[in-house]
């Protein structure tokens, strides 16, 4: 054990104690906090975009524009990957 | 607290993936390691909008019964396309790194100083 | 009339779309032209730039705007917000113009940096993809879309990080990079499932205004804090900047100066307008774990710069130190915030604004100071193909404009008077000088020992005896060289009238850090 | 990576069809059953994936050029934020939904969970643009990385 697996070894007993403790303090399972905002798509998606599809409504049309930098993420992927094995002469 | 087995799941996904990152030497390893932490994460997004007894938030010929909570599922899809394209960048850099060294072990990958 | 009227209501998301419209465009313009796709990136960055301007002019004088997507429908609904909504405030405007100048500048100076290079189609659209994500990062006003941003900044950093792929280097540090913020990102987007979990709201201002500081709440602002410090490379993880600033070409460690920054700011918005409403609880003491990783940081930057060889990794780590100088000023004014009732505090103890105002000040000095010393030391690596400070030597004879610039950033970054950093630095010293006088003489002291460092490297890479091997060096191309002239003139108008600067860009922005009820109102008054 | 035998050759060309076929039914079906651009454009590229595996990269990369894949997804960027732009223009806000309840294309509103094609306003416009991205832009990676691991020291 050097030194950077000692520091390694006190940042992961940090982030497990904060994340065990904060899974046994979360709301119980199944049944989440009353949300005004999920409950609003739930009752006005078909009215509102026709969609049937609660989660695509979502996806495409109340969080459209998180879609719009969604698909961009896969496209700059693309863009890296390419980037990454170009030839380097011309 | 036996309700919260889910939440406690995802706690130990994000604390084994978090471990691989920190103490494997493969980069490989590593990076199975952070996909490990993301499936924890989005375990967890997915679980914060299930319902007890709800049914999928789909009208199509839907069955009477409450709906669980569209917004976790669109942000877990998002997520999840996040760390396709993520994962992608990473393997291409070692497949570009073990090009260069022959290698996928950390140490042999020495930093400039620090 | 009536298009310019719809223009600029659209302005908000204009800034966003025109740039990914550009990057999405740019592929096929490559095939057409390379000369055309160059000033194609160009002119869609100048656009970007001149909207960002004048959507920040319109912040700055008449308060927040807020822009909601996908609906003409009121986005407040019996006090719930459904649609993502970008809300522009004193400070987004702010750091949304810092980013828009940086990645024009960039845009020019690569122009002439990379030309014998390939793959310019894709390095131009990770460019405009780089710039939309950090100017979405600033803009927006939701978490959830704060997360997707930084992804689209950090994926596309990385890439042009490794830009260089014969260099193992180079694609060392961009896997480091991509390393550290995947995780960062990842602890983000939990914290963020956390307070989701217990609000059912992704908004900012919504969660700010419902925040009741529960166990979760705090264990989601610690994780929010570990992580944008993480990716903004304050010091105990800044391990991975120096190796990316250092190895990227040097077109990019300029964009991702603002990129940095673009995460300090979010550690600013998380603590003084996310958790605002409960910052001022007594047993929060934010502030001080502020100065104090502002001072460390300070620090580790000057001890390590001193002992570098390499120019770019020497800036780097000067970068390095300049990041503390923004959180020792925020920190500061934080402490004697958060210890009262802001409004009492601020009458008695005005210091607390002025350290603010001196924390914001430096956020866009530094990106100017550091972004001129990265373009200089890519011009001399352009023209020597050489990066170590102890072979290089006597280029001034041969390239005046660019040791010309060079003594203009030099000035600027150690805090000399004439330039934009002595601004910045004085408010910081005499703030927190009446806060503690250890920090105020800590901050002088490291300017002290940038000042000594940055003389060395001029003595020995512009100055000293004739090297035989340099004799044909030539000045670097008209475009590098308009780029840095363009900085360099930012830099000295800022130094000459800074109070100009400080009463209409930076006072907006310190008071939207300070005055979260602006940010807020919009929710209570409806839209 | 060389083709593999003419069993695995024929099982692939036996099932790419189908996967195909489910993988646009997935897409043009995202606004009514789950799915979406996104999960359908996976299924597709995966398929692709797998005539990949089957027939080897080399194979592939005559009949398929990256930079096209390349063109293939800006278009379907490109498609999405024009859609979004279309937004601005009839419906006064950026990604507005301007088709929904008007009664022209898309533009029906289904009632008590009944399944019409014809609903959901710009929602199928944005899948199909989705739907093409992914699957251009997924196996663009897919095609780059095999034959960056197929080339040994050229490309360096």
């Amino acid at each position: 054990m050097n030194k950077r697996e000692y520091l390694g070894a006190l940042f992961l007993t940090i982030v497990a104690v904060i994340f065990i403790f904060s899974a046994l303090s979360m709301h119980p399972f199944g049944s989440p906090t009353e949300g005004d905002m999920d409950q609003y798509i739930i009752d006005n998606t078909v009215e509102e975009t026709g969609a049937n599809n609660g989660v695509t409504a979502v996806v495409f049309d109340y969080r459209g524009f998180d879609t719009l930098g969604e698909a961009t993420v896969l496209f700059t992927a693309v863009a890296g990957v390419i980037l990454i094995f170009r030839r380097l002469k011309k | 607290m036996i309700a919260n087995i889910p939440f406690i799941a995802v706690a130990l996904l994000v604390i084994v993936g978090l471990y691989a990152v920190i103490f494997r030497k493969n980069l490989i390893k590593m990076i199975i390691g952070i996909t490990i932490i993301e499936s924890g994460v989005n375990l967890f997004l997915i679980t914060l909008g299930y319902r007890e007894g709800s049914i999928a938030p789909i009208y199509t010929s839907a069955p009477e019964g409450v709906m669980a909570y569209p917004v976790p599922q669109a942000l877990t899809l998002t997520s999840i396309v996040i760390g396709v394209a993520v994962l992608a960048l990473m393997l291409s850099l070692v497949i570009q790194l073990y090009r260069h060294k022959k290698t996928l072990d950390v140490r042999k990958f020495g930093g400039d100083d620090q | 009339m009536n298009g310019l009227e719809t223009i600029m209501n659209h302005a908000p998301a204009l800034i966003i779309a025109i740039p990914l419209l550009g990057a999405f465009l740019t592929p096929l313009i490559s095939r057409v032209n390379e000369k055309l796709r160059n000033v194609f990136v160009i002119c869609i960055l100048g656009i970007t730039a001149l909207l960002m301007f004048v959507l920040a002019s319109e912040v700055f004088t008449s308060g927040p705007v807020t822009y909601v997507f996908g609906s003409n429908l009121q986005a407040v609904q019996q006090n719930t917000v459904i649609r993502i909504l970008f809300e522009v405030d004193g400070l987004s405007a702010f750091m949304g113009i810092i980013s828009i100048i940086l990645a024009f500048v960039a845009s020019i100076y690569s122009w002439g940096f990379l030309e014998k290079e390939t793959g310019l189609d894709k390095y131009y659209t990770l460019l405009l993809l780089m710039t939309a994500g950090m100017l979405g990062m600033v803009l927006t006003g939701d978490l959830f879309n704060f997360f997707v941003f930084l992804e689209i900044t950090s994926i596309a950093s990385t890439a042009l990080i490794a830009f260089w792929t014969n260099k193992e280097k180079a694609i060392e540090a961009g896997f480091k990079y991509i390393v550290v913020s995947t995780i960062g990102a990842l602890f983000i987007l939990f914290a963020l499932a956390l307070l989701y979990g217990q609000y059912d709201a992704l908004n900012i201002a919504k969660l700010a205004n419902s925040i009741t500081f529960t166990f979760l709440d705090k264990i989601a602002l610690i994780l929010f804090i570990t992580a944008l410090a993480m990716k903004g490379g304050i010091v105990p993880m800044h391990m991975w900047l120096p190796d990316a600033y250092s190895r990227a070409p040097a077109s990019i460690s300029l964009v991702l100066v603002a990129a940095t920054q673009a995460s300090i700011y979010g550690v600013f918005r998380v603590v003084f307008t996310l958790y605002g409403n409960v910052i001022s609880l007594p047993q929060i003491s934010i502030g001080w774990i502020l100065v104090i990783l502002g001072l460390i940081t300070m620090l580790v930057g000057v001890i390590m710069a001193m002992i570098q060889t390499d120019f770019k990794r020497l800036i780097s780590y000067g970068a390095v130190a300049e990041l503390g100088y923004m959180f020792l000023g925020v920190g500061t004014g934080l402490t004697v915030i958060a210890n009262s009732n802001p409004q009492i505090t601020l009458i008695s103890q005005p210091f607390a604004f002025e350290a603010i105002k001196g924390g914001i000040f430096h956020i866009i000095n530094d990106a100017l100071d550091v972004g001129l010393l990265f373009m200089v030391a890519g011009a001399v690596y352009l023209a020597t193909k050489e990066t170590s400070i102890n072979k290089l030597g006597g280029l001034a004879r041969n390239m005046k404009y660019t040791t010309i610039f060079f003594i203009i950033g030099l000035l600027a970054i150690s805090g000399l008077p004439p330039m934009n950093g002595f601004a910045s630095k004085l408010l910081i010293y005499e703030s927190t000088f009446q806060l503690n006088p250890i920090l105020s003489i800590i901050a002088i002291l490291s300017s002290i020992m940038l000042l000594a460092i940055f003389v060395k490297i001029f003595q020995s890479v512009f100055l000293g005896p004739k090297i035989p091997k340099f004799d044909k060096v030539k000045e670097a191309p008209k475009s590098m060289l308009l780029a840095m002239g363009i900085v360099a003139a930012i830099i000295i108008f800022f130094g000459l009238f800074p109070d100009l600067i400080i009463t209409n860009i930076v006072e907006p922005a310190a008071n939207a850090l300070i005055h979260n009820e602006q940010y807020l109102q919009w929710l209570i008054g409806g839209v | 990576m060389k083709g593999m035998s003419i069993i695995v050759k024929t099982i692939a060309n036996f099932t790419f069809p189908f996967i195909l076929i489910y993988g646009l039914y997935v897409i043009a079906h995202g606004h009514l059953t789950p799915g979406g651009g996104f999960q359908g454009g996976a299924v597709v590229a995966s398929g692709l994936g797998l005539m990949l595996v089957a027939y080897g990269s080399e194979w592939i990369s005559k009949r398929i050029k990256e930079h096209d894949l390349s063109l293939l997804e800006s278009l379907g960027a490109l498609a999405f934020i024009g859609v979004a732009f279309c937004g601005i223009i009839f419906g006064g806000v950026f990604f507005s939904n301007f088709l929904v309840g008007t009664g022209n294309l898309f533009g029906g509103i289904p009632l008590n969970g009944a399944a019409d094609i014809n609903s959901g306003g710009t929602l199928p416009l944005m899948n199909f643009a989705v739907g093409m991205k992914v699957i251009a832009g997924l196996f663009a990676i897919i095609l780059v990385m095999a034959l960056a691991t197929l080339k040994k020291e050229d490309a360096i």
